[in-house]
C-alpha cells in the first residue's frame, strides 16, 4: 500500500469520565473510499472532529501525508485538503444559498484578503458555485436566504459547499439525512462521480447500509470509542456484532442478498 | 479588631451590597440574555419609592416592600410592553433599555428633584458593635445577612423549581418550549418582574449604606452588576455571588492600600479573567 | 370520530405563501404517514397544526374542538406532542433538565412512561446528566422523541425521527410506535420509505404546499406507478 | 440588487451636490458646524457599523480610537503650538490606534459575543482611568483648552467642505471595504464564526484586520472632532462616546454603512433641537425623557434602523440577502 | 427658527435687546446647581434694572442653553448661541470642563464671559483669558477661608481626605499651602476612591494618625454617606472635623449626625447681612418657593455685575465691557465683590459657620462664627497674562 494519506495513531478523546474516541489506529490510503458505521453516540461524529480539528484530541496523533497535524487549526486543516459536511445542518443563516457556497469557492480561490477589489471582479467564484448548486439540485433557490430553506435542502446545501473546497479529503457526516427518497440518488451520484475522479478520498458516516455497501471500499466499524475493525464491506458484513448490535434485523436482506 | 479583619468585613459588606443589585441583573441578563441597561434606572427607582414610603410612614419595613412592588410593576410594564419582542436581539436591547434608563431617570428626577436625598438607617439598624474591641457598623451587618438570604432564597428558587431551566431553555428556543405546553411569554413576564423586584429592593437596602440618593445612583452602580456577573460567569447565579464578594473585597483592600489603581480594579480584573477564562470563573465553556 | 381534521391550510411565512390548502383526517389509533419530497410543505404543516406558524386560512379541529389561533403552548397541553424535525434539544440543558422541563406531570403513569422510553433508548440513560448540545446525532433524536412520548397525549406529530438513527434503532422507533399506537395517535413524517411503510396505516403525499393523494399504506405498498410518480422511488 | 435604493451611485451624486449647496443657500454658521460635527460622528459610527454591522461584534471600547485621535491632536498641537503638525498629529493617531487595535484584538478577539464587549469596555474604562490619572499630560477632567488649529479650519466653510470630503472618502473607502472578498468574509463571519473557520479562512486575522481597519477611521474622525472642538478632555473616552456610535448605527440601521451617516443626522439633530425647546418651554424641561421616548419609538417602528427597516421593505420582492442585526446561532457544530 | 444675519450687533446705541446667554447644566449630574445659579442669574438682572430689565433702555434678554455637564455639548450650544443668536454677553456654568471649553470662544468672538458657578482654580489661571471674569469663589478661596481658620482655632496638625480625581487632588494641594503658611501642617493625606461608599477605614486611620483635624473635601454624592459614617463612628469626639458645607440639599442629605461641624462656606442666604441679600431671599422665595442656596448667590452678583458693567461702558462691546469691569466692585449677595485687574476673580467675603440644630428647620442650620474678608481669602494669581 502507498503511503497512507490519513493516519491516526491512538487517537483518543475523554470528555469527563466518557471517552467518546479510545485508542483509534486508523489508516486510509489515498483515492479509496471508506465508511464509518457503528451504533449511534459510538463516536464517528467525534472521530470526524478530530480529525478537522473542531476538536483536540486529549491522547494520540493525527497525520496527513506523513505529516503531523494535531495541534493544527481548522482553518490549516482546511488549507490542507480536509473537508467536511456537519451532521447537523451548519450554513450562514443568513447569507444567499448562492452566497454560501460562493464564499467556499473564494476559500480556495484566494483573494479574501483583498479590500478593495469588488467581489463581483471575482466572476468565477460565482460561477462555480452555480455550477455546483445546479449539481445538488438546488439551482431553482439560489437566492434564497439559507434558513429559509426546508431541511432537506439544506443537506444539499451543506454538500454543494464542500464541494466548492475542493478538498483533497472529504468527511461526510451523515449527508443525506432527511433528505427525500427522490434525491437521495441523485446525491449518491455526485459522491459516486467525486469517487470515479479518482482525484479525492472519501470519509464517509452514514446509517444508510444500502449506500454504504454501494459505495465503500472499506468499512470500519467504530463501537463505544473504539475501532471494532476495518476490512472489506463482507468481512465487516459477516461480523456478528455488527449484524446483532448495529444492524438489527431490518438489513438482514442487504447483507445476503 | 485588625485592620485586615476590618478590611475584609468591609469588603464582604461592599460584595453584599454588589450582589443585591446584580442578583437580579443575573437573571435577567445572566439567564435571560437581555442586556439590560435599565436596571441601574430600576434599582434607583426601588431606592427612592423606598425612601419615601420610608419617610412617609416611618417603618423601613414598609419601605422595603412598597420599593419592591415598584420595582416589579416596573419590570412587568417593560417586559410586557418593549422587552417582549427583542429577546435575543442584543442590538435592539441595548437601544430599548438605554431609552428607559433615560426615561426612568428623569422620571426620577420629575418626582423627586435633581438634588440629593438624604436616607437615614431605621433606629434600630444604627450605630456600631464592637468586633474585637473596634467599632463596625450594624448596618453592615444587615447587609451581609440580606445578602446571603437573596443568595439562598434565589438559588432554592432556581434549582427547586423548573423556573431556572425554563428560562436558560427559552432563551435558547422559546419555540421548543411553547411547543411542550409551556406558556413561555408568561414566565418571561414573571422572571423579568422578579429580578427588576430584586432590583428594586436591592435599591432600599443599599439606600442607608449610600447615605443618600441621587437621580444617577442607578448608571453608578450598574457597570459592578454586569462586572460581578460577568467575572462569575454569566448565567451562572453562585458565579454572581462568587464575583460579588471578589469584587468587594478586592476593592475594599485596594482603595485602601492602593488608591491609584482602585478605580481600574474592578474592569482590569474582569478583562483578566475573561482573558485567562473566557466564560468566567465558574462559568461553564459553551 | 376524527381525531384530527384539518382543512385548507393556507400558510404563509412573511409573505411566501407556503402551503395552498393542506388537507387531513387524522383517525384515532391509526399512524398517519405523510409523505413528499425536500420542500413539499410536510413539516409547515405539523408546525401549522402546533401553532408555531399559524395558519392564515383554513381550520384545525382537533378532538372537536377548533385549535388554529390558540397559542403554541395551549395546543400542547391538549394533548399533543411535537417531535420536531431538527430535534429541538436545548443544548445547554442536560438530557435530564431536558426530560424534567417537558414533563407535564408528575405522577406515577409518567414515571412508567419515563421507564419505557429509557429502555427503548439506554443511550438516554447513559448520557443521562451530559448537556443536550454534546449528544450525538442519534442520541438527540431519541431524546427528542422521549420528550414526546413521556406524556399522556392523545396525538403525537413526529417529523423524520428514523434521521440519523442506527438501523436497528429504527427497527426499535417502529417497534415503539406500533406500542404507542395502542393507546395514541401518530401522524409521522418520513422519508425512510422501509420504515414509513412498516409502521404507517394512511398516506398523504404533498407536494408544493398542497396535499396530491391520499390513501391507505396498502394501496401504496402495491403499487409501484403510485410510488414512482409521486415519490421518486422503486422498491 | 443590494441596497440599491441607498447605495445607487445617482442617489448618492445627488445628496452630495445638495450638502454641496448649503453653505451657498445658508450663511448660518452654526448650521454649518452642526453638520460638520454630523458628518464626523457619521464616520465615527460608520466605523462602528463595520465591526457591529458587518464582523458582527459588539464592541464597548470604541472611543478608544475615537480618543486616541481626539488626544493625540490635542496634545501635540497645544504642547508644540504649531498648528501645522495636524497632519503628523493625525498620522501618529492612526499608526496609535491600528497598534492599539491589534494589541486589544489579540487579547479580546478569541473571545466571543458580551464577554468580547466587556473586555472591551474593560479596556476603554482604562483608558479613561488613565487619561483622568495623568492629568499632567492629557489635562484631566477640565481637559485642554486653546488648541491651536490651522487657520485653514477657522473658516467654517472650508472646514465645511474639507468634513464632507472627509465623509464622501470614507464613505466610499468603507462601502469598497465591504464588497471585497475581504468584507464578503468578514459578513460570513458575523452569520457562522466557525463555519468560516472550517472553510479554510483564519478568522482571527479577518477580525483584527477588521477591527484595525475600523479603529483607523475612527481615529480620523477624532483627530478632526478635536480640531471642530479646539478643545479636549478624557470625555472623549467616556462611555457615553462609545454609546454614541452605538445608537446612531442602530438608529440608522446596522449593517447598511449609510446608515449611520443618517443616525448621526438624526441623532445629532435631535438631540439639538429637544435640549433647545427645553429651555423655551416648561413642558419640554425633562427634554431627555422625549429623547428617551425617540429610541423606543426607532425600535418599536424600526427594529432594523431607519434605513435597514426601509430596505427591507424594499427588499421583499427581490428576496435577497438578510442583515439581520443579530443572528440567533442555534445550529451547533456537531 | 429664523437665521441670524451675521451683521455686527454690537452698536451701543440701538434698541436691540441685550442678549444673554447662559449655558449651563440643566441637565445630569450638576443640574441642581445649574439651577440654584439660573435663579441667582434671574433675580440679579431683575434687582440691578430695578425690576425693568431693561439697562440703558435696552430689554435684558437671557437665552438658556443645557450643556448637560459635557464640554462637547457645551461647545456647540456656546457657538450657537455666539453664531446663531449673536448674544453680547456669555454666562456660566456649572460645570468647570464646560466653562474651560467655553472659554476660548469667549476670546474668539470678543465677548465675555461671566462665569459662575464653575470653581476650577485654571479658569482664571492657566486657561484664562481677558474676556472672562468670575464672580463665583475658585477652589483656592475655599482653603484659604477654611484654612487658616482651621488652624488657627482646630488644631496644628491635619489629616486630609480628598477624592482621588483631579478635584481632590488640586484641592488638597490648595489646603495644604494655606494651611503651611498658617503655621499648621498636614499629617496625612488619604485619597479615597470617588465612588467608596464605606469609609470606615478611612476614618479608623485618620483617628489612628492623632492628628489634631480631619479635614474633608468631597465633592459629590458619596459625601452624605461619610458624614454619616462619621458620626456613626463618633469621630467628632476624637478629633475635630471640618469641611466645605455644601448646599442645602447636601446638608440635609448629612442626616443630624453632622451636628456641630465645622466649615468654611461661600454662601448660605441666612449669613449676609445687606440689602441685596435680603432682597434675594425674599423674592426668591416668592419666586420659587425656597430659598436661595449654595450657588444662587453668585449667580445673583453675576446678573448684577453685568448690569453694572453696561451701565459702565454705556455699550455692550466685549473689550469695552472689560475695561469696565476690571477692577469693579459690585454690591452683590454677599457685600462687595471686586473683579481684579489681574485675573478677574472676584475676590469677596467667605464664611466660617457651624451646623447646629434649629427649630423650624429640617435640616442643620449653617450659623456664622467668623466672616472672612475679601483680602484674607484674595487667592494667588496664577495666570502668566
Ligand atoms: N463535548 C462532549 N461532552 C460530553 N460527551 C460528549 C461530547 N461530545 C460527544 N459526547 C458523547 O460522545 C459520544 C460520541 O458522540 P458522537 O457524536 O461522536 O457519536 P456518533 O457516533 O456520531 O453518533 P450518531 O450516529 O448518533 O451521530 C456520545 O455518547 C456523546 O454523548
Ligand atoms: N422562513 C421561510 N421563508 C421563506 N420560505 C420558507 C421559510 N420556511 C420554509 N420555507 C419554504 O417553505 C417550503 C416548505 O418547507 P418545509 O420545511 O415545510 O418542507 P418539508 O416538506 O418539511 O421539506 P423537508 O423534507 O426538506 O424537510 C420550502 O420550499 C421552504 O423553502
Ligand atoms: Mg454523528
Ligand atoms: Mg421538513
Amino acid at each position: 500500500m502507498a503511503q497512507p494519506i490519513l493516519e491516526t495513531r491512538g487517537l483518543t478523546i475523554q470528555f469527563g469520565a466518557h471517552v467518546a474516541v479510545n485508542g483509534v489506529d486508523f489508516t486510509v490510503a489515498p483515492q479509496t473510499f471508506t465508511s464509518i458505521i457503528g451504533p449511534n453516540g459510538a463516536g464517528k461524529t467525534t472521530f470526524f472532529n478530530l480529525l478537522s480539528g473542531q476538536l483536540r484530541p486529549t491522547g494520540g496523533t493525527v497525520a496527513m501525508n506523513g505529516r503531523d497535524i494535531t495541534g493544527l487549526a481548522v482553518h490549516e486543516r482546511t488549507r490542507l485538503g480536509i473537508g467536511r459536511s456537519f451532521q447537523i445542518t451548519n450554513v450562514f443563516p443568513n447569507l444567499t444559498v448562492l452566497e454560501n457556497v460562493r464564499m467556499a469557492a473564494q476559500a480556495v480561490g484566494g483573494g479574501s484578503f483583498r479590500l478593495f477589489s469588488h467581489y463581483k471582479k471575482f466572476k468565477h467564484y460565482e460561477e462555480k458555485a452555480r455550477y455546483l448548486l445546479a449539481k445538488v439540485h438546488l439551482d431553482g433557490k439560489s437566492e434564497q436566504i439559507a434558513k429559509n430553506l426546508s431541511h432537506g435542502d439544506k443537506r444539499k446545501l451543506e454538500i454543494a459547499i464542500l464541494l466548492a473546497l475542493e478538498p483533497k479529503m472529504l468527511l461526510l457526516d451523515e449527508p443525506t439525512a432527511g433528505m427525500s427518497l427522490e434525491e437521495v440518488p441523485a446525491i449518491i451520484e455526485v459522491i459516486r462521480g467525486l469517487k470515479e475522479s479518482g482525484e479525492h478520498t472519501i470519509l464517509l458516516i452514514e446509517h444508510k447500509i444500502d449506500m454504504v455497501l454501494d459505495l465503500s471500499d472499506q468499512l470500519a466499524v467504530l463501537f463505544n470509542g473504539r475501532l471494532l475493525a476495518h476490512g472489506t464491506p463482507e468481512e465487516i458484513m459477516s461480523n456478528e456484532l455488527v449484524q446483532t448490535a448495529y444492524l438489527g434485523g431490518l438489513y438482514d436482506d442487504a447483507v445476503t442478498g | 479588631m485588625s485592620l485586615t479583619l476590618n478590611l475584609l468585613l468591609n469588603g464582604v459588606a461592599l460584595g453584599s451590597l454588589i450582589f443585591l443589585i446584580a442578583v437580579g441583573l443575573s437573571l435577567i441578563f445572566g439567564l435571560m440574555g437581555v442586556l439590560n441597561f435599565a436596571h441601574g434606572a430600576v434599582f434607583a427607582w426601588g431606592a427612592y419609592v423606598g425612601l419615601a414610603v420610608y419617610n412617609a410612614t416611618g417603618s423601613f419595613l414598609l419601605g422595603i416592600l412598597a420599593g419592591t412592588v415598584a420595582g416589579i410593576v416596573i419590570g412587568w410594564i417593560m417586559e410586557r410592553l418593549f422587552v417582549r419582542p427583542f429577546y435575543g436581539n442584543h442590538v435592539a436591547q441595548i437601544l430599548l433599555t438605554l431609552g428607559l434608563m433615560i426615561i426612568l431617570t428623569e422620571g426620577i428626577k420629575m418626582v423627586w428633584g435633581p438634588n440629593l436625598l438624604g436616607f437615614d438607617k431605621p433606629a434600630a439598624l444604627t450605630g456600631v458593635v464592637d468586633i474585637l474591641s473596634d467599632p463596625f457598623p450594624i448596618y453592615r451587618i444587615f447587609t451581609i445577612g440580606i445578602g446571603l438570604l437573596v443568595l439562598i432564597g434565589v438559588h432554592l428558587l432556581l434549582t427547586r423549581t423548573r423556573y431556572g431551566i425554563i428560562i436558560r431553555a427559552g432563551v435558547q428556543d422559546p419555540e421548543m418550549v411553547q411547543a411542550l405546553g409551556i406558556n413561555v411569554r408568561r414566565v418571561f413576564s414573571l422572571v423579568f418582574a422578579f429580578g427588576a423586584g430584586l432590583a428594586a429592593f436591592g435599591g432600599v437596602v443599599a439606600g442607608p449604606s449610600f447615605g443618600s440618593l441621587n437621580p444617577d445612583l442607578g448608571m453608578a452602580n450598574q457597570l459592578n452588576a454586569f462586572i460581578v456577573i460577568v467575572i462569575g460567569g454569566i448565567g451562572n447565579f453562585p458565579g454572581a455571588a462568587l464575583g460579588s464578594l471578589l469584587i468587594g473585597i478586592v476593592q475594599t483592600f485596594m482603595a485602601y492600600y492602593l488608591p491609584d489603581v482602585a478605580m481600574a480594579i474592578s474592569v482590569a480584573m474582569m478583562a483578566i479573567v475573561l482573558i485567562w477564562k473566557p466564560e468566567g470563573i465558574l462559568g461553564v465553556r459553551r | 370520530m376524527t381525531l384530527l381534521r384539518v382543512e385548507g391550510l393556507q400558510t404563509y411565512i412573511d409573505q411566501f405563501h407556503i402551503l395552498q390548502g393542506v388537507s387531513l383526517a387524522v383517525e384515532p389509533g391509526r399512524v398517519t404517514v405523510i409523505l413528499g419530497r425536500n420542500g413539499a410543505g410536510k413539516t409547515t404543516t405539523l408546525r401549522s397544526i402546533m401553532g408555531l406558524t399559524p395558519p392564515r386560512e383554513g381550520r384545525v379541529v382537533y378532538d372537536g374542538k377548533e385549535i388554529q389561533g390558540l397559542p403554541p403552548h395551549a395546543i400542547a397541553r391538549l394533548g399533543i406532542g411535537y417531535v420536531p424535525e431538527d430535534q429541538g434539544i436545548f443544548k445547554d440543558l442536560t438530557v435530564e433538565e431536558n426530560m424534567k422541563i417537558a414533563i407535564r406531570k408528575l405522577d406515577a403513569a409518567t414515571q412508567e412512561r419515563q421507564e419505557f422510553v429509557l429502555d427503548l433508548f439506554p443511550d438516554l440513560k447513559i448520557a443521562w446528566k451530559r448537556k443536550g448540545g454534546n449528544l450525538s446525532g442519534g442520541q438527540k433524536q431519541m431524546l427528542s422523541m422521549a420528550r414526546a412520548f413521556v406524556n399522556d397525549n392523545k396525538l403525537l406529530l413526529i417529523d423524520e425521527p428514523s434521521k440519523g438513527l442506527a438501523p436497528i434503532v429504527v427497527e426499535k422507533v417502529m417497534e415503539a410506535i406500533m406500542e404507542l399506537k395502542k393507546r395514541t395517535t401518530i401522524v409521522l413524517v418520513e422519508q425512510n420509505f422501509l420504515m414509513a411503510s412498516g409502521v404507517g396505516d394512511d398516506v398523504y403525499i404533498l407536494d408544493d404546499g398542497h396535499t396530491v393523494y391520499q390513501g391507505t399504506m396498502a394501496e401504496i405498498r402495491g403499487d409501484e406507478d403510485l410510488k414512482k410518480k409521486y415519490l421518486g422511488i422503486a422498491i | 440588487m443590494r441596497a440599491k435604493l441607498f447605495n445607487n451611485n445617482l442617489w448618492l451624486g445627488f445628496v452630495l451636490v445638495a450638502l454641496c449647496l448649503v453653505p451657498f443657500v445658508s450663511s448660518s454658521k452654526f448650521l454649518l458646524t452642526m453638520l460638520i460635527s454630523v458628518f464626523l460622528m457619521a464616520v465615527y459610527s460608520m466605523s462602528y457599523d463595520l465591526l457591529l454591522g458587518y464582523t458582527g461584534i459588539v464592541s464597548f471600547g470604541h472611543t478608544i480610537f475615537f480618543g486616541l485621535g481626539a488626544y493625540s491632536v490635542g496634545i501635540l498641537l497645544s504642547k508644540t503650538k504649531q498648528p501645522n503638525l495636524i497632519w503628523a498629529a493625525i498620522l501618529i493617531a492612526v499608526v496609535g490606534a491600528a497598534v492599539i487595535a491589534l494589541i486589544i484584538g489579540f487579547l479580546s478577539l478569541r473571545v466571543k459575543d458580551v464577554y468580547f464587549s466587556m473586555i472591551t469596555l474593560a479596556f476603554a474604562q482604562l483608558f479613561f482611568i488613565i487619561s483622568e490619572k495623568w492629568s499632567s499630560f492629557t489635562g484631566g477632567g477640565d481637559g485642554i483648552a486653546y488648541v491651536r488649529v490651522p487657520t485653514f479650519f477657522n473658516d467654517r466653510v472650508k472646514f465645511y467642505f474639507i468634513a464632507l470630503a472627509f465623509l464622501a472618502v470614507m464613505y466610499l473607502f468603507l462601502r469598497r471595504v465591504v464588497n471585497s472578498p475581504f468584507g464578503r468574509t468578514l459578513q460570513a463571519i458575523r452569520e457562522n464564526e466557525q463555519r468560516v473557520e472550517s472553510l479554510g479562512y483564519n478568522v482571527l486575522r479577518y477580525k483584527l484586520a477588521s477591527l484595525m481597519i475600523s479603529g483607523c477611521v475612527a481615529a480620523m474622525a477624532g483627530g478632526l472632532w478635536t480640531v471642530l472642538q479646539k478643545y479636549v478632555n478624557t470625555n472623549v473616552f467616556a462611555m457615553d462616546r462609545t454609546i454614541d456610535a452605538l445608537l446612531m448605527t442602530i438608529v440608522g440601521g446596522v449593517g447598511t454603512l449609510f446608515g449611520p451617516i443618517v443616525g448621526a443626522g438624526v441623532i445629532t439633530f435631535a438631540h439639538e433641537w429637544l435640549s433647545s425647546l427645553s429651555t423655551q418651554y416648561p413642558f419640554l424641561e425633562r427634554w431627555l425623557l422625549f429623547f428617551g421616548i425617540l429610541y423606543i419609538v426607532i425600535v418599536m417602528f424600526f427594529p432594523k434602523g431607519i434605513l435597514g427597516t426601509i430596505r427591507d421593505k424594499w427588499r421583499y420582492k427581490g428576496g435577497s440577502r438578510h442583515a439581520a442585526s443579530d443572528s440567533k446561532r442555534r445550529e451547533s457544530v456537531l | 427658527k429664523e437665521t441670524a444675519s451675521t451683521t455686527d450687533s454690537n452698536g451701543g446705541g440701538s434698541k436691540e435687546p441685550i442678549k444673554i446667554g447662559v449655558v449651563t447644566s440643566k441637565s445630569g449630574a450638576l443640574e441642581g446647581y445649574g439651577t440654584q445659579e439660573l435663579n441667582g442669574l434671574k433675580l440679579g438682572i431683575e434687582y440691578a434694572t430695578g425690576g425693568t430689565n431693561k439697562v440703558e433702555g435696552r430689554d435684558v434678554q437671557l437665552i438658556i442653553e443645557d450643556d448637560g455637564g459635557k464640554p462637547d455639548d457645551g461647545i456647540k450650544k456656546a457657538r450657537k448661541l455666539l453664531e446663531e443668536d449673536n448674544v453680547d454677553i456669555l454666562q456660566g456654568s456649572a460645570s468647570s470642563s464646560v466653562a474651560a471649553a467655553i472659554a476660548p470662544l469667549a476670546e474668539e468672538y470678543k465677548k465675555i464671559y461671566m462665569i459662575d458657578p464653575a470653581a476650577a482654580d485654571d479658569l482664571t489661571g492657566k486657561n484664562f483669558n481677558k474676556y472672562i471674569f468670575r464672580t463665583g469663589r475658585n477652589s483656592s478661596q475655599d482653603s484659604l477661608t477654611g484654612g487658616k481658620y482651621a488652624v488657627e482655632n482646630l488644631g496644628k496638625t491635619f489629616v486630609a481626605l480628598a477624592p482621588d480625581s483631579v478635584f481632590g487632588k488640586s484641592s488638597n494641594a490648595a489646603w495644604k499651602g494655606t494651611i503651611e503658611k498658617a503655621g499648621g501642617k498636614i499629617a496625612e493625606e488619604e485619597y479615597v476612591p470617588a465612588d467608596t461608599q464605606d469609609f470606615t477605614p478611612y476614618l479608623q486611620k485618620a483617628i489612628q494618625s492623632k492628628a489634631d483635624v480631619l479635614l474633608i473635601s468631597w465633592a459629590g454624592s458619596g459625601g452624605a454617606a461619610l458624614f454619616k459614617q462619621i458620626a456613626e463612628l463618633k469621630v467628632a469626639e476624637k478629633m475635630k472635623v471640618t469641611t466645605g458645607i455644601p448646599d442645602i440639599a447636601g446638608i440635609k442629605a448629612m442626616g443630624d449626625g453632622a451636628a456641630g461641624l465645622q466649615g468654611m462656606t461661600a454662601y448660605y442666604y441666612g449669613l449676609p447681612k445687606n440689602k441685596e441679600n435680603d432682597w434675594l431671599v425674599e423674592h426668591h422665595q416668592k419666586d420659587f418657593n425656597a430659598p436661595p442656596d449654595l450657588f444662587t448667590a453668585g449667580g445673583f452678583t453675576a446678573g448684577i455685575a453685568i448690569v453694572e458693567g453696561i451701565k459702565k461702558a454705556h455699550s455692550t462691546d466685549g473689550d469695552k465691557l472689560v475695561t469696565a469691569l476690571e477692577g469693579m466692585t459690585v454690591h452683590g449677595a454677599k457685600g462687595d465683590y471686586t473683579f481684579r485687574k489681574e485675573d478677574h476673580q472676584a475676590i469677596q467675603p467667605m464664611y466660617i459657620v457651624k451646623l447646629e440644630k434649629k427649630d423650624g428647620f429640617d435640616y442643620l442650620v449653617p450659623t456664622l462664627i467668623k466672616e472672612m474678608s475679601p483680602e484674607d481669602t484674595a487667592p494667588p494669581i496664577t495666570n502668566s497674562k
